[in-house]
């Protein structure tokens, strides 16, 4: 395999999931690694030809018929026009890159998964790998927040695993607005203040995190109070990324490079590096 | 001490025999007075004066702008199937030698980048000993890198003692047999004794960002990108993409990039993670004095002295660099 | 691909940027093919708005009424609307003595007659319309224009330059004229994307892209002053195709 | 009453202007060109700027033109200063002059006027009907922009060329590949000329008017005016005898000959002035509906020209020359050269520091603004009668048939 060529992919389904952002399904060679072997946290190089390419979470879990799920915010040059993406589509992946959440070290813990915005991307990888098999894990408690009710993805889906009591659920958005389904039970605070209430045992619980920058300071901070220790918080950064590989340069964090040694990183890594968390 | 010998008079007669192996390239002073790695074709011979190249030889493995991939929609992304025909490099000083050293760790990790790959293995190193002027300061990092080279030349009086690296140099020595003899001489220590030396990769203390100057550098920079640029081991490049006017074809290009510039850091919707040029100097001495990924611990830079040759605004790391590496010169 | 319909007009200016894409001989006949050149008074006839654009890639600046009007009229009309050149982009050659007394010039020119009193300062586009992209350059690179039209036609705009002209006269190893020369180059200061065109042909860069983002102009001036040329007369270079130049 | 009507923007043309048709009822009686571009003031700007700046801000006066204007402006600058140039320089300008001419007119043949000889609204419409006739004009026009790109650095407002002489010269390598891509378009050239010979009149003939042209040097270039009515102007009063004029209707100066009838300058001109016998047959009718004509001959003449330059810059040998040291001086001086459109003037005057205190600058599109309203009205009176649209379109025509250059008339 060689990871520096992009291999044919189409578009198989795009749907939207909020104003600005879709749920991009691929279809690629069955078998191939870039659609049946990673893990949650890891991420491919989707190329969209003539246009660019751009690193993305996995959203869902592997296939072995060479599916792969998306969840793609049209920001810019490469994003937008993959709004009018149509199925039969073609387009380039390649990886996976990077290392994912640390499953192995989660065996047996209490799993606390923060998502803001866009982080549910690969939160929902992590969550469906973990739902596979449920009684590997103690509690498994998911916060989600985003900018306004319509901005939270995939809430049938989280409500239905809610409902049947495999996870608990608190939502949060910044400001209340418009929601196909009606307004889900959620509350109008900032991400971080659905850890104020938090009953956690911090021993046995491990963070796996997922958002914008700004959140991450404060989210650390909260979870440091309670009790959970350095390396039980994992942490997905975003950086500018060419390459996915390690070769371009530009997504070191202190002396890391987030492509190889990243994107997930435990905050015992990161502590005391300038511009780790911003 | 025996040692082989090739004399300064038979320089000429040297060139000829490597260029029936393959083009050979060094050192050349051009009308304007740069010096560029260029064609050693027959006539010229290479300025073993010259202390250094304006851009290092890693033009030849990482151009400033290339294609990488190119796609139709018929045959999807491809690897661009150029041959590589063989190049030998000629008149290479230690720090260029153990720049390519360190590009080769990158390039050819676990990973090899193709491209990098094929030109690598069409490359011969000629290294030759030189003296260092004021700019210079491979004398002042201890680096596991190593200064290899298939056949590498060292200054003496009347000519050059010659030795091999590989078989390849072995190879060419054999070439070069009628040329070469075998002569009692005193080999001084080479530039080469500067590289070689393992250093711990232990972690040093986090850069102070308070220190006054990371702000007097970022004043003073121009942003030009002259230093990465023409750094043998500055190798961050930018990958963009341009689709033909048929709409069914494209091209993927790299071009060098700087972590000075201003998008360097930038993510979708402007935030950057390194907004000033203060963030940026430290980006870059990180890179150049401790290293990043896989080579952290390694530095990068391996003092051939271009960055503050070609600065215009004539800065220097080398102060502070020893100073917060402490280095005692 | 669809097939783009373009606006292609001309303001004040020389007309470089709109002559530059009938310069591309090689590909004219193909572009002619892709792309429909409804608005493009240059080289087709009648100059008639009618419905909308995909793209207006409009060229110089604004300095008459009507020319304004045009302009908003083409922003009303277009998905897109790209500042071709460094007129549209910065204002130009045209806007060398902006800040002077417009009526002033004008009378140098025509006297106490009242002709052209109806024009002003020339303004570059961005002052009356949102513009979505812009390609600078007196003129741009062929290159350039080929690339926005073929981006144009992937629904895409142009991804931005950061770079100085230094660093691709660096990437081309070329004598530094600034520092082996000593003369007025303008690299480090301007926004690249030419390839450093001037400077691989020994001659200082003049300026004609406009200024790079976070350049550090404080610097530059020392540098220059050191190299014996004055404040007044490197902000008098600047400000050849960009008047927007301050201390 | 005579009433204005519409008025209509002239398309393929360099520039903005219209032709206003006036009618008398049903009648049209009168033709008006107006110039309504807007003025950048390039003579205003100029002043207070140093005179090695003064080329390159003339030459974005416009950019079909802006290697003559280039070439005019350093020519009265280092006559101003007393600059003198290597005979190497002198041919390197030359030849970029010869390059402005092949593009200009290959322009002009095949993206502009073309179209209304096969009946089409433009570039795009000539594309499909007629391919290959295009495809062998780019070619030409390809090969005039190539010269102005070697010996000028760009094609568009060249940055090579310089005050007492050039930056990079080109080296024998270049001038050989140039020559080689001239030779490739010989065909073209020739067959492009019976091409355009071929081609049916779309206009009336009109009465021939007087021509002036610049004359004394090598082709294109010279120190004085003279004119199909022997007259003889040098250049120092060339300026006065144009005479130009602020009118209301036009931004672009009206020349005034001092009370002569106006002249007409450009390609018909140059040819009236001295055709070679070999074009004579070519050229029986020399009124302005022949432009065409006279511009693929003059083709012709640049490239057979072109060759010459390059073989005698081979011959003597590239010498890697750096430009003439300028002292700034005190002066004044003007330079005559012929732009593809016709007679072009440019003229400064430096203080003591080489800062320019006066420029004037005269284009052919201004000087002809007279003869096209002369041309105008006599088309008018003989298609008395017309319909509309027939006067409309032949006014436009004849117009192009100046291809005029409305930047440049502004400026
Ligand atoms: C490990 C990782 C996982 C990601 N996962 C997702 C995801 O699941 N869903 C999603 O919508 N987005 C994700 N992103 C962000 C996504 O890569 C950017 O939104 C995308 O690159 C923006 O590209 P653009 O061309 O549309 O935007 P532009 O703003 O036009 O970007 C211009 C260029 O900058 C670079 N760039 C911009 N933003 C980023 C960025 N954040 N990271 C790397 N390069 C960038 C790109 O190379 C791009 O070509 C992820 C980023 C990283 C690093
Ligand atoms: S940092 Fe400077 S001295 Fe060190 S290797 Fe790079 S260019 Fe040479
Ligand atoms: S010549 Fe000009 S553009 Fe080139 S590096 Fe020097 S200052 Fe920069
Ligand atoms: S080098 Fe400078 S003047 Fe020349 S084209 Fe580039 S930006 Fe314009």
């Amino acid at each position: 395999m060689n990871s520096h060529l992009p291999i044919p992919a189409v578009v198989a389904a795009i749907r939207p999931l909020a104003v600005d952002t879709s749920l991009l399904t691929l279809h690629t060679e069955p078998g191939h690694p870039v659609a049946s072997s990673f893990l949650p946290g890891q991420f491919l190089q989707l190329s969209l030809p003539g246009v660019g390419e751009i690193p993305l979470s996995y959203c869902g879990v592997p296939s072995r018929d060479g599916s792969i799920e998306l969840c793609i915010r049209h920001v810019g040059h490469v994003t937008t026009p993959l709004k009018s993406a149509a199925p039969g589509d073609a387009v380039g992946v390649r990886g996976p890159f990077g290392h994912g959440f640390p499953l192995s070290a989660y065996a047996g813990q209490d799993l606390l998964l923060i998502a803001g915005g866009l982080g549910i991307a690969p939160l929902r990888s992590l969550l469906l790998t973990l739902l596979k098999q449920r009684e590997l894990w103690g509690r498994l408690t998911l916060l989600y927040g985003a900018r306004e009710t319509g901005a939270l993805m995939f809430l049938d889906e989280l409500l239905e695993f809610q409902r049947r009591g495999v996870i608990e659920l608190q939502l949060t958005v910044d400001r209340p607005g418009y929601c196909i389904n009606g307004p889900p039970e959620c509350r109008v605070a900032l991400l971080p203040a659905l850890l104020e209430q938090l009953a956690l045992e911090p021993g046995r619980t491990c963070a796996a995190i997922c958002g914008p920058p700004v959140v991450y300071p404060l989210l650390v901070s909260r979870l440091r109070l309670l009790g959970v220790a350095d390396d039980r918080i994992h942490l997905s950064l975003e950086r500018r990324m060419k390459c996915g590989v390690g070769l371009c340069g530009h997504c070191a964090v202190g002396t890391r490079l987030c492509c190889v040694d990243g994107p997930v990183f435990s905050f015992a890594e990161l502590a005391g590096i300038e511009g780790a968390l911003v | 001490m025996a040692t082989l010998f090739i004399a300064q008079h038979n320089l000429e007669a040297m060139l000829e025999r490597l260029r029936r192996k393959a083009e050979v390239h060094g050192p050349v002073r051009g009308e304007d007075g740069v010096v560029r790695f260029a064609e050693l074709i027959h006539g010229i011979l290479p300025d073993l004066s010259a202390i250094r190249t304006l851009l290092p030889p890693k033009k030849y493995l990482l151009h400033p702008r290339e294609t990488i991939l190119k796609y139709t929609s018929e045959a999807g992304y491809q690897l661009p199937s150029e041959s590589v025909p063989p190049l030998i490099l000629f008149g290479l000083h230690p720090c260029d030698l153990a720049g390519i050293n360190y590009l080769d760790r990158i390039f050819l990790g676990e990973d090899p980048d193709p491209l990098y790959a094929a030109r690598r293995s069409a490359l011969t190193l000629i290294g030759v000993s030189c003296t260092p002027d004021e700019f210079c300061s491979c004398h002042l990092y201890p680096s596991p890198l190593k200064a290899l080279s298939d056949l590498f030349l060292n200054s003496v009086k009347g000519g050059f003692a010659i030795s091999s690296g590989s078989p390849r140099g072995e190879e060419l020595l054999e070439v070069l047999k009628d040329i070469v003899e075998e002569r009692d001489i005193n080999v001084p220590e080479d530039t080469r004794r500067f590289f070689g030396h393992a250093v711990s990769a232990q972690v040093r203390p986090e850069l102070d960002a308070t220190l006054p100057e990371w702000q007097e550098l970022a004043d003073a920079c121009l942003g030009c990108g002259a230093c990465s640029l023409c750094c043998p081991t500055c190798s961050c490049f930018d990958v963009l993409e341009f689709g033909g006017l048929d709409g069914r074809s494209a091209v993927r290009v790299r071009q060098w990039d700087n972590c000075l510039f201003k998008c360097h850091a930038e993510v979708a919707g402007g935030m950057s993670f390194r907004k000033n040029r203060a963030e940026r100097f430290r980006y870059r001495y990180r890179h150049k004095y401790r290293g990043f990924g896989p080579l952290q611990g390694i530095p990068a830079c391996v003092g051939c002295g271009r960055c503050r040759v070609v600065c215009p605004a004539g800065l220097d790391l080398r102060p502070l660099a020893a100073r917060l590496e402490e280095i005692t010169p | 691909m669809r097939r783009l319909r373009l606006a292609i007009a001309g303001l004040t200016a020389c007309s470089g940027c709109q002559l530059l894409l009938l310069n591309c001989e090689d590909e004219l006949p193909e572009l002619l093919e892709q792309f429909e050149f409804h608005f493009f008074p240059l080289a087709c006839s009648p100059a008639l708005l009618e419905g909308e654009y995909d793209a207006a890639l409009v060229e110089g600046c604004i300095s008459m009424p009507h020319e304004k009007e045009l302009l908003l009229e083409l922003r009303r009309r277009s998905v897109y609307l790209i500042a071709l050149g460094t007129c549209a982009v910065w204002g130009g050659v045209a806007a060398l003595r902006n800040g002077e007394s417009r009526e002033l010039l004008r009378q140098q020119v025509y006297g106490q007659s009242p002709v052209a009193s109806e024009t002003f300062e020339p303004l570059p586009l961005q002052s009356v319309v949102h513009v979505d992209a812009v390609v600078a350059g007196c003129p741009p690179e062929k290159e350039e224009l080929l690339r926005l039209l073929a981006d144009l036609a992937r629904g895409v705009l142009p991804v931005d330059i950061d770079y100085s002209v230094c660093a691709e006269c660096r990437m081309k190893e070329n004598l530094c004229l600034l520092t082996e020369r000593d003369t007025l180059c303008l690299g480090p200061l301007t926004l690249g994307g030419c390839g450093a065109r001037c400077p691989n042909m020994s001659v200082p860069c003049e300026g004609c892209r406009g200024p790079v983002p976070e350049c550090n102009l404080h610097k530059a001036l020392e540098i220059y002053e050191q190299k014996g040329f004055d404040r007044t007369t490197v902000l008098a270079r600047l400000r050849r195709f960009c008047p927007g130049w301050k201390l | 009453m005579n009433r204005l009507s519409k008025v209509d923007i002239l398309t393929r043309v360099e520039g903005h202007g219209s032709v206003e048709l006036i009618r008398d009822g049903g009648r049209i009686v009168d033709a008006r060109l107006n110039l309504f571009e807007s003025p950048r003031l390039f003579e205003a700007l100029m002043v207070g700027r140093r005179f090695d700046e003064i080329a390159d801000i003339a030459c974005r006066i416009c950019s079909l033109c802006s290697t003559i204007h280039k070439v005019a402006a350093l020519q009265a600058v280092e006559n101003a200063l007393g600059v003198t140039i290597s005979q190497q320089t002198g041919l390197l300008r030359e030849l970029a002059v010869q390059g402005g001419q092949i593009e200009n007119h290959a322009l002009h043949i095949f993206c502009l006027a073309l179209p209304d000889y096969l009946g089409v609204s433009g570039i795009q419409e000539l594309a499909t009907i007629e391919p290959e006739k295009l495809r062998m004009g780019l070619r030409i026009k390809k090969r005039g922009n190539l010269i102005q790109e070697i010996v000028g650095g760009r094609a568009i407002h060249p940055f090579n060329l310089h005050v007492g002489g050039v930056g990079k010269v080109p080296d024998t390598e270049q001038l050989r590949y140039l020559d080689e891509q001239l030779v490739a378009i010989r065909d073209d050239v020739t067959a492009s000329f019976a091409y355009i010979c071929s081609l049916n009149d779309m206009l009336p003939q009109l009465t021939q008017l007087p021509v002036c042209v610049v004359s004394g040097g090598p082709p294109l270039f010279g120190d004085r005016l003279i004119t199909s009515t022997a007259a003889t102007i040098s250049a120092s009063s060339a300026a006065a005898w144009l005479n130009e004029q602020v009118e209301p209707h036009s931004h672009a100066k009206i020349s005034h000959f001092n009370g002569t009838t106006p002249f007409m300058v450009g390609p018909l001109a140059r040819l009236t002035a001295s055709l070679p016998a070999v074009y004579a047959p070519y050229l029986t009718d020399a009124s302005i509906r022949s432009s065409m004509k006279a511009r693929i001959i003059e083709v012709q003449q640049a490239v057979e020209r072109a060759q010459s330059l390059i073989r005698q810059l081979l011959d003597d040998g590239l010498k890697n020359e750096l430009p003439a040291v300028v002292i700034p001086a005190k002066g004044e001086g003007m330079a005559l050269v012929e732009a593809p459109r016709g007679v072009l003037l440019h003229s400064y005057r430096f203080d003591e520091q080489g800062i320019c205190c006066a420029a004037t600058i005269v284009t052919p599109t201004a000087i002809n603004q007279g003869a096209i309203a002369a041309s105008l009205k006599e088309l008018i009176t003989l298609m008395n009668g017309a319909e509309y649209d027939q006067v409309r379109s032949a006014a436009e025509i004849l117009v192009r048939c100046f291809d005029p250059c409305i930047s440049c008339a502004v400026h």
